[in-house]
């Protein structure tokens, strides 16, 4: 298996644990997603991945590899962590030498190749010799994508990807995250945005402040509204509508209104 | 006191650039509506908002304008030259950079407007006072901005351009940093604001057209593809569905003309979309 | 006094405005703490100061360096306040070789940062001598100690200090800025007061 | 007798020029005096913890640096007596009185400017320049930087832990760590101006403009000094006419 987390805790201050002997690990080609109030340790997670966090107890397992006992930029080679402001790690130029920095500073074999690949996949080909600021605010983001998708790690964790884009460049990030699935990456997502990921979530990791994190298949995660909107995600009004409509659609004859907050 | 937005074939396009960022566009809004402007990146949302808040005109002077915008009575043709606050109040996407930073707490930074409007002293605090109660920031009155959340941040910065009560708010992607929670506060506290002020927002999503929009508007290249109610944005979903994200939009306006609903759950399922 | 002042402020800042100016103080202050995170041997407190000298002009420059200087005492330097004069002269001087194109080439701005290295150590020697007998607890002491040993004035000795190290040090500076305007896009630069410092004359698309 | 921000600035100036023209061993004193007088006068007393670890921390490192700086001096500056000798090492008098009077000189600058600091917020110091009717954009410029300041560190900590996430080589050798300063300077610098440039039109669209002052200055700001700041303005200005009169005139 890729990741494995193995009975984790962590608490930024003692006695307020964040993480709680939390357990789960993924399998190549698999697509978690995870959600949870801000705070709920969204991108802590995220920083155990790749051992920029050390956990308080319990191991994160990256490939057999023990986070707590590598250096961040090494285990970068198995995980790349992408975090939700492009403006943190855009430095480059060039859209090209941007997409090229990650395969390059983990000394792959063809950084150019991957480089291109990536652009490709996330729609930014033509974009190649502009300068990353002279993109509009979602092709920014995407681009952080392609870096990360052209670092060639096996397991791509990525911090609220869909935040920013507008419906082309929703499209283009399905795309590029199908595909990189089929390749049999494994794909890790934080995110609020559940219309664009439970459709293509196979796990849904729910972190909750008082009670143990909740792991379910993506496809129930209609039958776990409640427990969703504990954690602060919505499905989209439209979606809520329509649920609304074939529920009151089987309840031929008691017209009950809709609930008062659909 | 809120002001209409009359909006007649407002052509734009930023110097040095090669097409044009509004072509034709013309809008009705009428005053103490609420509309929604709908479309994707590039299409000219932001670039309207500026436009009607006198931004575009102050910072770019020798771009090539007709048509023109005309707030309640005033009319700016072909756009205002310099900011309109505060008769229009735009409010920027990302809520940290609406604060000031000047100041330190919740009441100095919203009394910082009045300040700027040189409003005497009892005047002023009295406003902050009033302001921070509507929207429910009154015990967080002397609490330092560094200890805010980014819900109570945004509502700050929203107390802080609501102070100099702008006929007009335009508000750029207010959904967007937002969490499930927050955009509902947001939006039911928008709601609170028909008849008092005109507000416009853009989004890159349908949530806030489907739930708190009395118009929609989306645009497409800097050409409006449609303007009206949030139904009619349901029945001719199939058309947007590669500018919004309406594809639960499309599975909706299937449903309202689906035979196999009977008529009592059909005709009850159309007054939600009619109370849209 | 106020308002004249204010006006030619306002003109250079057109198209940026206070925060960015604001920016550049902190420019000033952080690169401490970068070169600290790294734990590189540098330490580049006119970086923002240069900035904007270049791409705003010399008012908002000496703003910028002035209050650099004050708030330096706030992170824990308080002597960086005495040498005010030191920081006024950079931002004129910095300003004057920008319009003349100085910031278009890296050979000049090398050739540039040299020569403001040395108005440095001359500007600096007479306060860093009288006011801190030539003592900044910087790694230069040695040197002042050094030259004073081999029979050298107390000026003098800090001159010479001044000469080996003001010019390796505003190089640096100088190129760093150039990089950094390098890195920025040209729709950006473009927007800035001083942009014909540094976007190429001839309208013949990107440098 | 209140102590504000006049008198505190009055009471710095005075200190700084004492230092600056008296003998080490006054200097010496006024140290002693004014850390005493730190902890009787409240005005005078540290705003909050980080302040008071600030005082500390510096004034310390600042007093191991000159007692270094005081020994080295005399054994490098050959002149005067020797005064002492220790395992083969001559120890000169002149160096030591040197490195004593530059070093007591540098303490009690330092010290005057921490108290300052450390016993007034920066709201009060940008309020005070503005009813003096300093013109708005430095202390707009000023509050700016401050608040920028506050979230800089933070700033540079996400940029370091997302480029050492991507594989920067940032924890490698010094050549490789120079290399990546850039991988931190330029996210920082190009993220920076786009938001400066950003926060600029917020500020333009609540109403500000460069021209005006912060607060509605209650009048032309209030010019009266309280006496001690009257007091400690004239004492400044006698050590600095004495000092010129001694360097004029030279002694015989």
């Amino acid at each position: 298996m890729s990741i494995q987390f193995d009975n984790v805790s962590f608490a930024y201050t003692a006695g307020s644990p964040l993480l709680n002997n939390l357990a789960f690990d993924t399998v190549p080609g698999e697509c978690l997603l995870i959600v949870g109030h801000n705070g709920a340790g969204k991108s802590t997670i995220l920083k155990l991945l790749n051992g920029i966090m050390k956990p308080n107890s319990g191991r994160v397992v990256v490939f057999g590899k023990d986070t707590a006992r590598s250096h961040t930029a090494e285990l970068a080679r198995d995980v790349s962590v992408t975090f939700q402001n492009p403006g943190d790690q855009i430095f480059a130029r060039t859209v090209f030498d941007e997409a090229r920095f990650g395969p390059r500073a983990l000394n792959r074999k063809n950084p150019d190749a991957l480089a291109r690949a990536a652009l490709a996949l996330c729609g930014l080909t033509r974009s190649e010799g502009k300068h990353p600021y002279d993109l509009s605010a979602p092709e920014r983001k995407l681009l952080t994508v392609a870096s990360a998708v052209a670092s060639g790690a096996r397991v791509l964790a990525f911090d609220e990807p869909s935040v920013t884009l507008s419906q082309p460049e929703r499209r283009t990030l399905e795309h590029a995250l199908r595909t990189l699935r089929s390749e049999g990456r494994t794909l890790i997502i934080v995110s609020h945005d559940l219309g664009f990921f439970v459709p293509m979530a196979d796990r849904i990791l729910v972190l909750q402040s008082a009670s143990p994190a909740l792991l379910f298949p993506a496809p129930k995660a209609a039958t776990h509204e409640n427990v969703l909107r504990r954690a602060g995600v919505r499905f989209p009004y439209a979606d809520r509508l329509v649920r609304i409509v074939r529920r009151s659609g089987r309840i031929r004859h008691s017209h009950r209104p809709p609930p008062s907050e659909p | 006191m809120a002001d209409s937005i009359s909006i007649k074939s407002f052509t734009f396009r930023y110097p040095g650039s090669h097409r044009n960022a509004l072509s034709e566009v013309s809008l009705e809004i009428q005053a103490g509506s609420c509309c929604a402007i709908l479309g994707p990146t590039g299409a000219g949302k932001t670039t309207l908002l500026q436009a009607v808040a006198g931004v575009l005109g102050a910072h770019h002077a020798q771009a090539a304008a007709n048509g023109h915008i005309q707030i309640g009575s005033v009319v700016h043709s072909p756009l205002p030259r310099s900011i309109l606050f505060p008769r229009v109040g735009l409010f920027l996407q990302d809520p940290t950079v609406q604060i000031s930073g000047i100041r330190d707490n919740v009441e100095d930074e919203v009394r910082f407007t009045l300040d700027n409007l040189r409003v005497g002293d009892e005047e002023a605090v009295q406003r902050v006072r009033i302001q921070l109660e509507e929207l429910g920031l009154g015990m967080l009155a002397t609490r330092p901005l560094s200890q805010l959340s980014g819900g109570e941040l945004q509502r700050v910065a929203l107390a802080g351009m609501l102070v100099a009560s702008p006929p007009v708010l335009l508000l750029d992607e207010p959904l967007n940093s937002l969490d499930a929670t927050a955009q509902a506060r947001l939006l039911r506290l928008l709601a609170t604001f028909r008849g008092r002020h005109t507000v416009v927002l853009t989004d890159y999503g349908i949530d806030a057209a489907l739930r708190l929009a009395d118009r929609v508007v989306v645009l497409s290249e800097g050409r409006v593809l449609y303007q009206g109610a949030p139904a009619g944005l349901v029945s001719r979903s199939e058309e947007f569905v590669d500018l919004l994200p309406a594809d639960s939009l499309v599975r909706l306006s299937g449903l309202a003309g689906d035979e196999r609903i009977p008529s009592p759950e059909r005709r009850f399922f159309r007054k939600i979309l009619g109370a849209l | 006094m106020g308002t004249r002042f204010t006006q030619r402020i306002a003109d250079e800042l057109q198209g940026a405005g206070l925060p960015f100016l604001a920016f550049a103080v902190v420019l000033n202050l952080a690169l401490g703490q970068i070169t600290s995170a790294l734990k590189i041997p540098f330490y580049m407190d006119m970086v923002g100061t240069v900035l904007v000298a270049v791409l705003c002009g010399p008012w908002s420059a000496m703003i910028a360096g002035v209050l650099s200087n004050i708030l330096a005492a706030f992170v824990g330097n308080p002597t960086m306040m005495f040498f005010i004069p030191v920081v006024l002269a950079i931002a004129l001087f910095t300003a004057f070789l920008a319009r003349r194109g100085w910031f278009r080439r890296i050979s000049l701005v090398v050739v540039g940062g040299i020569l403001q290295g040395v108005v440095a150590a001359v500007l600096s020697a007479p306060i860093a001598a009288y006011l801190f007998g030539g003592v900044m607890f910087s790694g230069t002491d040695f040197l002042v100690l050094y030259f004073r040993s081999v029979g050298n004035s107390l000026l003098e000795s800090v001159f010479f200090q001044g000469l080996a190290s003001d010019p390796v040090d505003k190089t640096v500076t100088y190129v760093i800025v150039f990089l950094v305007i390098r890195s920025l896009p040209v729709r950006l630069v473009s927007r800035f007061n001083g942009a014909a410092n540094v976007l190429p004359r001839a309208p013949s698309g990107p440098s | 007798m209140t102590i504000g921000i006049p008198e505190k600035l009055a009471l710095t100036l005075f200190l700084v020029v004492a230092a600056v023209t008296l003998p080490w061993n006054i200097s010496a004193l006024l140290i002693a005096a004014l850390l005493s007088a730190r902890t009787l006068i409240p005005a005078l007393r540290p705003l909050d913890q980080t302040a008071r670890r600030r005082f500390r921390k510096i004034f310390f490192v600042l007093l191991c640096l000159v007692a270094v700086m005081t020994a080295v001096n005399s054994v490098f500056v050959r002149s005067g007596a020797v005064w002492a000798e220790i395992a083969g090492i001559r120890l000169f008098e002149g160096g030591l009185l040197f490195g004593l009077t530059t070093g007591f000189r540098l303490l009690l600058i330092a010290a005057a400017f921490l108290v300052l600091f450390g016993s007034t917020s920066i709201g009060a110091f940008a309020d005070y320049l503005n009813h003096v009717g300093i013109p708005g954009p430095i202390a707009t410029t000023a509050l700016l930087s401050l608040h920028f300041l506050d979230h800089l560190p933070e700033r540079i900590q996400q940029i370091f832990i997302a480029q050492e996430s991507r594989g920067a080589p940032l924890r490698g050798n010094l050549v490789a760590r120079i290399r990546s300063f850039f991988l931190l300077l330029s996210p920082l610098v190009l993220s920076s101006i786009v938001e400066s440039i950003e926060r600029g039109t917020a500020l333009e669209l609540r109403g500000f403009h460069l021209g005006i002052s912060l607060r509605t200055a209650s009048g032309p700001g209030n010019r009266h000094w309280s006496p001690t700041t009257v007091a400690l303005l004239a004492f400044s200005i006698i050590l600095v006419v004495y000092r010129l009169t001694l360097w004029l005139i030279p002694s015989p």
